[in-house]
């Protein structure tokens, strides 16, 4: 069995979990990643890339794959991949180049929120700096 | 085909029927032999300009060419087109909020974040964030944390002012942060987070932060004496809160901060007033009075002569707009006055600027709208009222018409007889129908009905408010600001995705898909529409806007069919009334026509959507009513 | 705690107030001192026994030992128990179906499998499979593929039929079989599947199969004028064939066989009759007549004196089954006839036989049951009317009762004042609340109210209907025959379990759970009860269920509310009530209070839960009056 | 990469489907497996295993294991497993020990058909021969 192998049959052991596969040291962006997922209430495992096989591929095509084989490994289905330059978000379930979605490190947070909300369910959150939806809530008048 | 020419002989003369209307124009083909109408088929194509105007020639063009060619024959080959009287009918909607919430002093926020913090009830001063660690210890507080804060931050801060002896009893949070920030305490305590305007929570007032377990709401800040006992109120201090209660009533997490002044109001708007004129009197009736208080004015003054609203105001705008498209359309006809009709109301006179509205539909509707003063974006359900009006002339300009469509296609173009009389012929047409029956013509401006009974007698009624109100209802309530996404949602069920393989019908039914759906579409609403699913960008759920289609469609037309029905029943009388066939595009539509049977069921009528010819649906009635009318000869 | 006893010097005495509830026994215990009552806490037990007897020793007992020790203080410190009057209610529920359908000659197959095939309409006549082989070409037919039949020799069989011509249009199947038959044609055909009865299908008769596709319903099967035109109906035969139209109004898939007699009948089963005897009339009223007819009788009749219910009806039994249980529980008690309250009616007479049902509630309801001469075990939601009755007396047996719980707990014990009169003292420890003040204490078999005006001057009424109906009428609606799962379903929001690791809640937000849920909840509806969530084995939705739930409380306690509220309110006016406090065990639930709320909010009511003593919610009002009123000295 | 690795992989590249794996020759316990399946309109991919594997453990737990091992390789996390006496519908976000249900070879029909009700979320048919629930449908009255 392969590390990677091994490695999926751990996440398999584990509570439910959404996986986030990143290369090198956690940082800011990890932090938020994971931030988001808390807040909604959604756990998280973290797991280290090695970085051969990401640095071998092109930035976004490093992040979408770490992102696919996280979502395989994922208890929940769902996987979000970190490298250099971009954050993703993957579900198993989906082809591994048409991702949930990807963005720019800044908008980690936002990724994370969209994670956890794949898991459970909820419409995703509107990307930062886009035009709110209309009608969050409303009080009944009378 | 050629062999029913042939035995038909060539005594057989081939005529179209082309029903001119508001929206649409049908045509219907049919050779006319010693034994009756063949009826060989028909087409229809969106109505060009104002209906029983010039602009209409090319769409008649189409309709009567594709009509051909659908069946088979030439152009050369028409005797007659019978057109119908087409009289104009122009029609308009408006709509009025009135009622308006307006928070004052910052009393309070009643948002429902996804995803609070916590669960319980604190109560204390408001204390910004930085002022924390100056709090002496004892004193209740309830922490403001803005924007910019870190959420570690903030937990270690409120931690370090507990860990004084400050009673940090529940936190306000601009960032979305509520969980983060509880999960880092040594005790947890409410958060209401994602207050945008947080920087305006008034400081050093007493408040109280409540949130419910996920699944339940507030108990104690929707309780007007649940307020009252945090705060001490007096009776009379108490009588001021109860509307902050009842506004937080629902909601999962909510804020109350007690100001000297702090209030809110549900204010009602003055709407403008409008003036119902009777034949026998003349009553006027505010618009904020609401829906019922019209309708019930309108039925005292009944009939109505005219209507005017009050100018400057939305009614007033609608009605003076309605009044003067339909003088500009007038007054492109020469012959206006010729042959008036004596199946209308007599006060349907069309002479230049004397153009009078002939019905008015008022419905009771809501408009989300911002809450004037709310520091979290919230959003109320303000009370509207919306109108349809509607001026119907008794004869529109019709041989001018006829004329340049006879120079168009080179044939005789007769016009043909009364078009309620040529719409009850096409209706009993439908397999299983006899007199009396009353059709009910659901249009896009109006619902117009006509019941005629066996001796032959036809009454008619043109009510205004039809399936466009029921959009501009689907639009508003829903906050869309798309009408045509509001005429999709009128029209088709409803779905949610639930995965990236499956939806979820509205009637509980799952759908799977071999491709994934788009990840937009995820966990949306959706609606089923002829180009594929279309994701509604709202929260709404599907229940919501559900309900809002079929009330709009409740409000409008099982109101309209009943009045209508009413109207040209003998006596009023429904049991009198032994079919009713619908009729027109609205009939269409899913499930309009299962509301109206449903709501004239117990007065024992057999209610159903038409099917004119045995095969045409709802549609085409006027058309072959004319081919009919025409084959059976001068009356 | 000693520290305050001390500073009250020894002149306090140790009270505990016992208010004997229905269901609920409560207690308050208190300290009077010189500057008023100063209450130590409280306890609430199951009340032993019928209200008002000897049985409620051992539930008073249990409060007291209770109250006391959660205050830490000892029997013997004991003063005085304060017990209210108990006056004995006995209510009583009851349930009549009015109408029921039935389907004669298996006209019709209305229901809806999850998986059935095709989409479109077949018309043609029903052939048995087996004799498919024996058609002749050309017959349209429709095949009817009973039991046994394998799904690949059906396809095989009817695909055979197709090639030598015979046109196979729809099929009714016994087995969930449609979609891998329809899958195994050259050509695919509409089928409904799952057909129970299907051997009960008449053959050689015409029939229609329609199936809709995912999402919509059927069009032309569920429009009578559809059905007119596949069979060439007369109008009277169209007349006859209209309620089968309706009740397919609303089903993905439908089968009409067009049999001679064939027919679906609503019929109204004549329920008893009820006879309501006023003051100054009596008037007798049909049960099918509906719950508004019987309650427009019964305020003709106002106010009520007595009710009979014809016998050998529910109801009949019913009122006399409340009848009995007043009359057994008044034959205990010697002292029935001591002092009559002035607050009650008059005609709340107890002597012996001489029990009267003092008021009766009527609520419009449906049960679902199967449909008669159905195929395919269809339900329909049949019509019914829930009763609930009340008898109470003037004065409950309470000498008696007092003497044993002296005897068992070894002090004084008083009986005190008038239980409305007790309830608004408890209710105005309210914080924020002042007279005018009307109380509504929502219980389990009676909703009662009172109103003190600033004089001081009760008016008290005593209403038949409360949370014990609001549970029967949830679990009949629901078809659960389980009462206690109703209970349930009453009391707690609801949630549906989407996947082994979340559940959404009714207010559309999702929870995450770390362990997998149980598999047998999956895709369920739950109710979040006490114990965690429960799956309810029903195929209803979620939204459902919620409505039932709601409009079940909206039936009886708005409606009992706004009664109880017009006949304490000065003329009937509720713009004279000040402040509406709601009490009782009924007011804990999560959207009573609010549905009432909402309910009175236009007549400028501060209306909410009790806080009774700032801290017990709605319970203890009657208790805490007690020593409220007992503190104040003799009046 | 193992036998069972590369089926994992082929499984991903596939349209989705739940994943059945069997001893042997597929028979009428199959076919009525795929008809429950293919009625509710869910794709279905058959796997034969190697007894080998499956024939060291009991009964039973043959089937729970190929049903888990079939839910961690289909793309929609469902997963059925039959050995020579069981059938067992899994789903790869649960615990390897609880599958969603187990049957004898008779229920095969009713797994297929609980089996695609597990991938679009409607609740489970009742077991053949327990008595059924209330209310499948109504019509209203009036
Ligand atoms: N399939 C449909 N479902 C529901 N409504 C429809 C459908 N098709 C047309 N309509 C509605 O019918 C109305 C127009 O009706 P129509 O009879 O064409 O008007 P008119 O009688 O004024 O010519 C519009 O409000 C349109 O939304
Ligand atoms: N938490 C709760 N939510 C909703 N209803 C409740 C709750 N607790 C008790 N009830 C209802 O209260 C009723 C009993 O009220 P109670 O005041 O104890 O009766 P009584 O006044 O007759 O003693 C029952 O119908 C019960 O279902
Ligand atoms: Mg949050
Ligand atoms: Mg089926």
């Amino acid at each position: 069995m392969s590390v990677a192998d091994r490695r999926a049959e751990r996440a398999r052991r584990q509570p439910p979990a959404v996986v986030l596969r990143h290369l090198g040291e956690p940082g800011t962006v990890m932090r938020d990643l994971c931030a988001g997922l808390e807040e909604e209430g959604v756990p998280v495992l973290l797991e280290t890339s090695e970085p051969a096989t990401a640095e071998s591929r092109p930035a976004q095509a490093g992040a979408v794959a770490m992102a696919f084989a996280a979502a395989q490994a994922s208890t929940l289905g769902v996987g979000i991949g970190v490298d250099a330059a971009a954050v993703c978000v993957h579900h198993a379930k989906r082809p591994a180049a048409s991702p949930v979605l990807t963005a720019d490190l800044t908008q980690a947070r936002w990724c994370g929120h969209n994670a956890a909300r794949l898991v459970v369910g909820l419409p995703f959150k509107q990307r930062p700096g886009t035009t709110g939806e209309r009608m969050e809530e409303s009080w009944p008048h009378s | 085909m050629t062999a029913g020419r042939t035995a038909r002989g060539d005594t057989a003369t081939l005529v179209v029927g082309v029903d001119i209307g508001n929206s649409t124009t049908e045509a219907c083909v049919a050779e006319l032999g010693v034994d009756g109408p063949r009826y060989l088929g028909g087409a229809l194509a969106p109505t060009s300009g104002v209906k029983g105007t010039a602009e209409n020639v090319p769409g008649v063009v189409k309709v009567v060419h594709e009509a051909l060619s659908a069946a088979g024959r030439s152009a050369d080959e028409l005797a007659t087109v019978l057109v119908n009287e087409a009289t104009p009918v122009i029609s308009g909607l408006a709509m009025e909020t009135i009622t308006e919430t307006i928070i004052t002093e910052s009393t309070m926020i009643g948002h429902n974040p996804d995803t609070p913090g916590g669960a319980g009830l604190g109560v204390g001063t408001t204390v910004a964030f930085a002022e924390l660690a100056d709090c002496p210890p004892g004193e209740p507080v309830v922490c403001v944390v803005g924007a910019g804060v870190d959420f570690e931050d903030a937990a270690a801060g409120i931690d370090a002012a507990v860990a004084r002896g400050v009673a940090v009893t529940g936190a306000v949070v601009r960032a979305d942060d509520a969980n983060l920030i509880v999960n880092r305490l040594s005790t947890p305590i409410p958060v209401v987070d994602e207050v945008t305007l947080v920087e305006k929570v008034p400081l050093g007032m007493p408040a109280a932060v409540e949130v419910a377990e996920p699944g339940r709401t507030v108990r104690t800040l929707s309780n007007s004496y649940g307020i009252a006992t945090l705060f001490e109120l007096t009776p009379e201090q108490t009588r001021m809160v109860a509307p902050v209660a009842r506004a937080l009533v629902g909601n999962r997490s909510a804020v109350v901060v007690r100001t000297p002044h702090g209030d809110i109001a549900d204010r009602r708007i003055p709407a403008g007033t409008l003036t119902l004129i009777g034949e026998h009197s003349t009553l006027s009736v505010g618009v904020d009075a609401g829906a019922e208080e019209i309708m019930a004015t309108l039925r005292r003054v009944a009939p109505l002569s005219d209507a005017t609203g009050e100018s400057g105001t939305h009614v007033g705008g609608m009605l003076a707009a309605v009044r003067d498209a339909m003088t500009e359309t007038l007054a492109d006809a020469p012959d206006t006055h010729d042959s008036p009709d004596a199946h209308d109301a007599p006060d349907a006179r069309t002479g230049g600027q004397d153009v009078r509205i002939q019905d008015i539909l008022a419905v009771d509707t809501f408009v989300p709208q911002h809450v004037t003063g709310a520091l979290a974006g919230e959003f109320a359900l303000e009370n509207a009222v919306a109108l349809a009006a509607m001026v119907r002339t008794s004869r529109g300009p019709m041989e001018a018409l006829a004329e340049q469509i006879r120079a168009a296609l080179g044939t005789d173009v007769v016009v043909g007889g009364v078009e309620a009389d040529m719409a009850v012929l096409g209706a009993l047409t439908t397999p299983g129908t006899e007199r009396p029956v009353a059709i009910l013509d659901l249009g896009g401006g109006s619902t117009d009905a006509a019941l005629a009974m066996p001796g032959g007698d036809v009454t008619s009624v043109h009510l205004a408010g039809a399936g466009d109100l029921v959009t501009k209802l689907i639009d508003s309530e829903l906050g869309l600001e798309n009408r045509e996404l509001a005429e999709d949602i009128k029209r088709h069920p409803l779905a949610k995705s639930e995965s990236f393989f499956h939806v979820r019908m509205e009637d509980g039914t799952a759908r799977f898909f071999d491709e994934p759906l788009p990840a937009d579409a995820f966990a949306r609403v959706v609606v089923l529409g002829e180009e594929g699913m279309r994701p509604i960008p709202t929260r709404h759920s599907l229940e919501k806007i559900r309900q809002v289609r079929r009330s709009a469609k409740h409000k409008v037309f099982v109101v309209n069919a009943v009045r209508a029905l009413e109207r040209v029943a003998p006596g009023g009388n429904l049991r009198e009334i032994g079919f009713v066939v619908v009729l027109g595009g609205s009939a269409l539509d899913f499930e309009i026509p299962d509301l109206i049977a449903e709501a004239v069921a117990g007065s024992g009528i057999v209610c159903g959507t038409g099917n004119v010819r045995g095969s045409q649906g709802p549609r085409n009635a006027v058309a072959t009513g004319l081919v009919a009318e025409h084959a059976a000869g001068p009356r």
